[in-house]
């Protein structure tokens, strides 16, 4: 699961998938038709508006979505990769990029092989190796290489200490690297990687994470690199990145289009500019002068911009897409112990209120399961799946028939800004009416840390969610597998304290799939235990609202750069 | 009137023949929210060369206002002055102001109470002195001006004159800066030198070396000098002429030596009585004035003093609370009082400040005539 | 002089040893681990562990404060580890004196992470500081000439209105409406004055306005204070008496006496806005030390934040410094010693 | 044959020396009331600061009561898109200043609560800057020696540290020791006194150096040393003798103090720290309000305007104050 913007331990992800998904959920603005004009003109200034600063440009180290996706446009190419494309389907299905082809799996899909292309250089002219994308995955187990995805942690086949943390701690590891030279072999241009449980969504990770990318050892400084870009993609960064205002990113003569096919590479330079603020960045696009004529951003446009978004010239450059984020709630299994009372608070969850709170049809639509309608094998959840309004008196009389004092007293706590405010009292005045008592507890510093605190006393949280690629494996059991999360000092990502054998046991299984559809309805099994159980309500999907410059071209949102603007079409006219 | 001192640049020669300053019936009226202060009303004296004229009161009596009228120092702030001052020929209250500001420093001089808040904190002693010279000797070089600055940093009396030039206020003793505003004051050999209590910052033996010091300089320059102060040695000491102030007006006026003999006004006497005096034995105390000034907004009707007066109850028909003296010519003298000299007399013997009994039958006046 | 700037710098480093003391305390005495913020998202107990072992958090508040004003001097590794030192040098950070530590949450030297945002943050100062000292100083002294009248009245309101306004609205205001509705002058952005002085320049002129604005509020009125006191002063009646002509008085006599104090002043508000103005920067997006320490403080990102503290401290103590020297020189009768 | 000279300033008293009022023995406070009664500017500004603070009572009063409803969310009148309807911010009969976006508060309530928070975190700052600035001022002053000279250094040391820097990185670490280990109740409580205390613990030294030097006046002052010679305790010497005689600054720096410390609270609210909305403060509401700024002007203009008039309000009364009660001060 990738990181989205501002959030320090929260929620993003590459997402992807089904067809049917979008149409069913869309709603509101354009969705991702390619509503800019086509050209194939290549050069110009394209200008991309980044909200906060870019944490690492490190591929090994990088966990922020929209980062993932651009170092994959930009400079950091993979052995498979994501199509530009805008049919969610297409862009699920990862196409060869270093590799010749997509991978071979065998053992039940323990083991996967990839043979490198020829031709394909870094930037200083030098070949791709085998080794060089081994050695990417050797520094990712880098200890002190903090803040990347950590999959081929527990996938690859290597001891592991009784932390549950692999033994092999990166290059400098003498003692174990025999270990992983066992893993991951490379013979010639072929590289194998063995795994100790099967991993049939491999390619999607390999394509979407930056986690197993190539590296070149005697560029590796290790930390120092942080922010070092070393290309073997189209672009490579001019001078160095200034934390704070940003860089510019210039052709890289070495890069040989013939070897791709995928990215269009038109911009001559694309300049990053950090750190500008949301409101910011549209009252710039809104008003579409010099540079940011040509200028696209990565962040929504806030709610309080919308109204502006409905002016003639404006109009035509605003993209409306669901995002690969899921708002839900959960209750905390300690404290609502009554599933009754769960159940109640479920059947009264007023989403519509929500979503007119939050800001409109633009802003979200109703989250029908956590899982993103966009993942391979979605469905919506059977008992959670149809809350929409909320039915009041249905509710009451389940609280009434629970037993329990009323009106209920409930403490919600969720991560404030005024959208999420609005939400959050649209719905406590809808479990007021079903016999609650709502205390709200908005929380605006350090969120997440917050409600991961064991004794936190709420009674319903707050959180929201986006898959690192189209799979369901990297949603359900990050979240409520009480074995990977719950400890005496953190709840890591399971707020709730949701533990059941049950759903485990479902997660152990689909863990066991070979292939992904195999392993999506072991999910589909699991969130339906977890809709039995209420150990959470879906909220929303959250929709994006993006703007743009006048003068840029082939603007597309692709699903499999988690919808933000893809970096692999976007160009800029004369 | 040419000394050696000023012969590089011509000033026109006496012009007219009358007295150096005649200043007639001088008013300086301040608005405020709440009424308008009359600071000093009615003020008129004359001048001659060469001559030194006292002007003596409490504080808030006009002294120092009327000094800075003569100055035009008011111009240009919310004061409201008018009446008459004829300098040297020229009504000073029709000048331009650039044409009062080349009078000031050069044909009037001035020196002032508190020589430390007197002189810039940030400039050279030297600087400030030369600065003087400099604005009125526009042609003089800095090399000119520091020399005249030497000399007159000796003729007042610093010893090491070529150090001091150098140094700040601060590090100046206060007598040593007091003769510091002197040179400042005479460097350009003024007509006129206004002193508003140069003495009292200043310790006894300090007071008497300053005065020493100005009379001398008196002496070899020829100046007129206005010295303004509470103390009435000082006056005694220097002065040819006395002006005694109360509540912005003159109460009386004559020579030093009359006016001490024979004071007129009871206020003069209780300025002459607060005075400690070396015929007086040391255990008598001083007898200080009862009361307080009054305010100069609303000054009591009648006589001003009458108030603090002990004997307003001898002029008869409560006049001192109901009319307003006029400035009677009594002998050589002037003073603003009803009282006869028969009154005078009698007080005499009561008290031990003495108004001569000779002169007063002299002055024989029906007083309450020229009042009615 | 000498030895009174000697001994001032001395007294200064002991004053930031006790500022990094006290920061270090209140931000690691805390009872957040740091740590927790370092890992990511699949942020498991052992790897909090892990990482609170590499980045030394484990240790004794006392003892991380002691390696820190060490490594200052020295330099330090990152992580401090002989054993990975020989078998993988590449993978340890060096971080060379002066150290202010390593920030994990950027993987950087934090003085790698602060020296390009120094120019920034001065560049704005300076701006300001030109500004707001003829805005408010010039502003001041014709209130103070003018006193009484209309001019002086509506100079001395408006600039109560700017010294009430938060810098948040000001700020605001020129950005979304001089800028970007009216566009009135090109979008502020930071360029480096060796790029193009005169991009430089057009892109300091709104946040260096929003701070000069409020900055210059005060002290149209602190001079406006200073000239009145210094015009009833007797030195300057001393000085009409010596005929001594009216522009002269003013410049030579007035203004040199009642601006001296407010050199006072504008030296510790210039020493303290060279660390950054956290709101202006903030709002136009300018990256100065103001907006990385906005981004620190949110990301947790403790040694980041020391680091900043550190720098404004040295500042503010450079500045009174200065202050202290320069007035010494203006007024005589200020002896340093 | 007379000149009149004369200038439109009517404010400029006579020259030196002359002192043209009666001299009757006045105490200091009659003087600065008689002071005070002439200076209508800062009249004005003391009936406005009185008014801001009546409102502030008032607020939690009504809101109980019902009346003004400050985080009622009015959703009624809101659009689809969350804005409000109709032009200033949907100003109406039934809600005078309108609602706000997204959340639709009544705006009304909203700033008269807000008024009451700003207000409060204002004062608590005020009290602690106060307290300690007079503890440390008046030991520091009384005592002199190496107390003075030691207490002079942490002043020197609690200088050196960049304000709002420090408030907003010790947010969460403070917040959170407040909450587990001093137990206040998360949320506004927690979040109000973090903000009241790091703002009072930064912010006293100026005031420690004023009470300081009016200490050191003091203390030779006859009836302190008669106090001491009778053997009074320190600390009655503190309460009975030094804290009556130094009500003048306390009353002219609360009155500075606070308009910096609403100020502050709007400049923390805009980097998020402090009491968060739902509880409404001046800072929170204005934070909301700025990406509005284009949207819907009047809702940015509200909350702007309350905190321009009341810290000009207050900044006013304290210069008067000062006035009044120390002509000689100057205007900082």
């Amino acid at each position: 699961m990738a990181l989205r913007k501002k959030p320090i331990v929260a929620v993003v992800a590459t997402a992807i998938t089904a067809g049917t998904a979008l149409s069913a959920c869309g709603g509101g603005g354009g969705g991702t038709t390619p509503a800019s004009s086509n050209s194939t003109y290549k050069g110009g200034n394209l200008t991309y508006l980044y909200e906060d600063t870019v944490t690492s440009w490190d591929p090994q180290r990088s966990y922020v979505g929209v980062d993932l996706s651009n170092e994959s446009r930009l400079f950091s190419r993979s052995l498979v990769q994501l199509p530009v494309t805008t049919d969610a389907k297409t862009a699920a299905t990862p196409i060869p990029d270093l590799a010749t082809n997509t991978g071979t799996k065998s053992d039940g899909a323990k083991t996967w092989s990839y043979t490198l292309k020829s031709g394909v250089k870094w930037q200083d002219g030098k070949a791709i190796s085998c080794a060089d994308v081994k050695y990417g995955l050797e520094r990712n187990f880098n200890p002190n290489l903090t803040g990347g995805p950590t999959y081929a942690w527990g996938y690859l086949n290597i001891p592991h200490g009784s932390d549950g943390l692999p033994s092999y701690k990166g290059p400098a590891d003498t003692k174990n690297q025999a270990a992983f030279d066992k893993a991951v072999v490379c013979s010639g241009n072929t590289i194998t990687y063995h795994f100790n449980k099967p991993f049939p969504d491999f390619p999607l990770a390999l394509a979407s994470l930056r986690e197993f990318d190539p590296y070149r050892k005697d560029k590796d400084q290790g930390v120092k690199n942080n922010l070092t870009i070393f290309s073997d993609g189209p672009y490579m960064i001019q001078g160095n990145w200034q934390t704070g205002s940003g860089g510019t990113f210039v052709r890289n003569p070495n890069y040989d289009p013939k070897t791709d096919g995928n990215r269009k590479a038109l911009p001559a330079t694309i300049t990053f500019k950090e750190n500008i603020q949301p409101d910011t960045a549209a009252s710039r696009l809104i008003a579409n002068n010099g540079a940011d004529q040509s200028a696209v951003e990565m962040m929504n446009i806030p709610p309080s911009n919308l109204s502006q978004l409905v002016a003639g010239n404006v109009k035509s450059r605003v993209e409306n897409p669901q995002s690969p984020f899921v708002d839900y709630i959960l209750p905390n299994m300690k404290r609502l112990t009554n599933p009754k009372v769960r159940q109640a608070l479920a059947t009264s969850l007023n989403q519509a209120a929500y979503i007119k709170g939050y800001g409109g049809s633009q802003t979200a639509s109703a989250a029908k399961s956590l899982v993103s309608p966009a993942l391979l094998g979605y469905k919506p959840n059977p008992t959670t799946g149809a809350l929409g309004q909320g039915d009041v008196s249905a509710a009451k009389k389940l609280l009434q028939g629970a037993g329990v004092p009323m009106p209920y007293p409930i403490k919600f706590t969720f991560r404030n800004n005024p959208a999420r405010l609005a939400g959050a009292e649209a719905l406590a005045a809808t479990w007021n009416q079903a016999g609650f008592k709502v205390t709200l507890n908005p929380i605006t510093n350090k969120y997440y840390p917050t409600i991961q605190t064991p004794s936190d006393n709420s009674d319903l949280y707050w959180a929201g969610w986006g898959a690192d690629w189209s799979a369901q494996s990297t949603v359900l059991p990050p979240l409520f597998d009480s074995r990977v999360n719950l400890t005496s000092s953190t709840k890591t990502s399971d707020y709730g304290n949701y533990t059941s054998k049950t759903t485990n046991a479902l997660f152990d299984k689909a863990s066991m799939q070979t292939s992904v559809e195999a392993a999506a309805s072991v999910y589909n099994e699991a969130d339906a235990q977890l809709g039995k159980d209420y150990a959470y309500f879906p909220l929303i999907v959250e929709k994006f609202v993006f703007l743009r410059g006048s003068k840029v071209t082939n603007y597309i949102n692709n699903p499999a750069v988690s919808m933000y603007p893809d970096l692999g079409s976007v160009g800029v006219s004369k | 009137m040419s000394t050696p001192l000023t012969k590089e640049q011509g000033r026109p020669a006496d012009a007219q023949s009358g007295p150096l300053l005649q200043v007639d019936d001088l008013k300086v009226h301040f608005p405020t929210d709440d009424g308008v202060v009359k600071s000093v009303d009615g003020v008129s004296f004359t001048l001659e060369k060469g001559q030194t004229l006292g002007i003596v009161g409490e504080s808030g009596s006009g002294k120092s206002v009327s000094s800075s009228a003569i100055m035009g120092l008011q111009r240009g702030t919310s004061a409201r002055v008018s009446g008459s001052i004829l300098f040297d020929g020229r009504e000073l209250m029709e000048v331009s102001d650039e044409e009062y500001r080349e009078l000031r420093g050069q044909d009037i001089a001035m020196i002032f109470q508190d020589p430390l808040s007197a002189l810039h904190p940030y400039y050279t002693v030297g600087a400030q002195i030369a600065e003087g010279y400099r604005v009125h000797h526009p042609d003089a070089s800095k090399k000119d001006a520091r020399n005249r600055t030497l000399e007159m940093l000796g003729k007042v009396g610093i010893p090491n004159p070529a150090r001091r030039i150098d140094q700040y206020p601060h590090e100046f003793s206060g007598g040593m800066r007091q003769r510091a505003m002197v040179a400042m004051a005479l460097i350009n050999d003024p007509k006129l030198l206004i002193a508003d209590e140069p003495t009292t910052a200043l310790d006894v033996t300090v007071q008497a070396q300053i005065l020493d010091l100005m009379v001398s300089l008196q002496d070899e320059f020829r100046s007129a000098i206005i010295i303004i102060t509470h103390d009435l040695g000082v006056v005694a000491d220097v002065a040819d002429d006395i002006l005694v102030m109360y509540a912005g007006r003159p109460v009386e006026k004559g020579t030093v030596m009359d006016t001490f003999a024979r004071p007129k006004h009871p206020y003069t006497w209780g300025l002459l009585a607060s005075m400690p005096r070396l015929d007086q034995e040391r255990t008598d105390k001083l007898d200080p004035i009862p009361g307080n000034p009054p305010s100069l907004i609303n000054l009591p009707t009648g006589c001003a003093f009458n108030p603090r007066c002990a004997h307003r109850d001898r002029v008869p028909g409560d006049k001192c609370r109901t009319v307003e003296p006029e400035l009677f010519q009594i002998g050589t003298q002037q003073a603003r009082c009803f009282l006869t000299d028969q009154d005078r007399t009698e007080i005499a013997a009561a008290h031990d400040v003495s108004p001569d009994a000779h002169d007063v039958s002299a002055d024989a006046h029906d007083r309450s005539q020229e009042s009615a | 002089m000498f030895a009174y700037v000697v001994r001032r710098l001395i007294g200064g480093v002991f004053l930031l040893l006790l500022v990094s003391l006290v920061t270090f305390v209140l931000f690691f005495a805390g009872p957040i681990n740091p740590a927790k913020f370092t890992c990511g998202k699949q942020c498991t107990p052992a790897l909090i562990e892990q990482n609170t072992k590499a980045l030394g958090y484990d240790k004794p508040v006392l003892e991380q404060w002691g390696t820190y004003v060490v490594g200052i001097v020295k330099g330090r590794d990152f992580p401090d580890d002989p054993a990975l030192k020989k078998t993988a040098p590449e993978t340890i950070a060096h971080c060379s004196a002066p150290c202010l530590g390593y920030s994990p949450q950027t993987s950087q030297n934090v003085t790698t992470e602060l020296q390009p945002r120094i120019p920034v943050s001065v560049s704005l100062a300076i701006a300001a500081f030109i500004m707001w000292m003829i805005i408010g100083v010039g502003a001041g002294i014709i209130a103070a000439l003018l006193r009484g009248s209309v001019i002086d009245k509506a100079l001395v309101g408006v600039s109560l209105i700017f010294y009430a306004m938060p810098t948040v609205v000001t700020g605001l205001l020129l950005y979304q409406f001089v800028a970007i509705k009216w566009q009135l002058v090109p979008a502020p952005q930071y360029v480096p004055f060796s790029q193009s002085p005169v991009q430089w320049l057009q892109g300091l002129f709104l946040p260096a306005l929003t701070l000069a604005l409020y900055y210059a509020a005060g002290y149209v009125r602190l001079t406006r204070a200073f000239i009145l006191e210094t015009l009833g002063e007797d030195y300057l009646r001393t000085a009409k008496a010596k005929g001594v002509p009216r522009v002269r008085v003013l410049f030579r006599h007035t203004l040199r006496a009642a601006l001296t104090p407010i050199v006072t002043q504008a030296g510790l508000d210039l020493g303290a806005l060279l660390g950054g103005a956290i709101i202006t920067e903030q709002i136009f997006s300018y990256p100065g030390l103001g907006a990385l320490a906005v981004s620190s403080a949110n990301q947790y990102d403790l040694p980041t934040t020391i680091g900043i503290v550190l720098v404004v401290a040295t500042f503010i103590i450079i500045a009174n410094l200065v202050v202290d020297v320069l007035y010494g020189l203006i007024d005589p009768r200020v002896k340093l010693a | 044959m007379s000149v009149i000279i004369e200038s439109p300033d009517a404010a400029s008293a006579p020259g030196q020396g002359d002192s043209p009022k009666e001299i009757q023995g006045r105490s200091p406070r009659q003087l600065a009331w008689m002071h005070l009664k002439r200076d209508r500017v800062t009249l004005i500004a003391g009936v406005i600061a009185i008014l801001g603070i009546l409102i502030g009572i008032a607020a939690p009063i009504l809101s109980k009561l019902g009346v003004i409803g400050p985080t009622d969310n009015h959703q009624n009148l809101l659009s689809s898109a969350g804005m409000p309807i109709g032009a200033f911010t949907g100003a109406s009969g039934s809600q005078l200043l309108g609602v706000s976006p997204a959340n639709g508060y009544p705006m009304l309530g909203r700033l008269m609560l807000g008024t009451t928070y700003s207000l409060a975190i204002a004062l608590g700052a005020t009290a602690i800057t106060l307290i300690l600035g007079a503890i440390i001022g008046m030991v520091s002053g009384f005592v002199g020696g190496k107390v003075d000279f030691v207490f002079g250094r942490i002043i020197d040391l609690t200088l050196c540290f960049p304000q709002t820097l420090m408030l907003l990185a010790l947010s969460a670490t403070l917040v959170e020791v407040l909450t587990s280990t001093f137990h206040v109740p998360t949320g506004a409580t927690a979040n109000g006194l973090y903000a009241m205390l790091v703002l009072g613990l930064f912010g006293w030294p100026n005031f420690a150096r004023v009470i300081r030097g009016q200490v050191l006046t003091l203390r030779n002052r006859e009836f302190v040393e008669a106090a001491n010679s009778l053997g009074s305790s320190t600390m009655r010497i503190y309460i009975r003798e030094l804290l009556p005689n130094l009500w003048a600054p306390f009353l002219v720096y609360t009155s500075l103090y606070m308009p910096q410390y609403i100020s502050a609270e709007a400049a923390l609210a805009f980097l998020n720290v402090g009491i968060q909305p739902p509880t409404p403060t001046l800072g929170n509401i204005l934070n909301d309000s700025v990406s509005y700024i284009q949207t819907d002007s009047t809702f940015f203009f509200e909350p702007a305007l309350v905190i321009v008039i009341l810290v000009l309000a207050f900044n006013l009364l304290g210069d008067g104050l000062r006035d009044a009660f120390d002509p000689k001060a100057g205007r900082r």
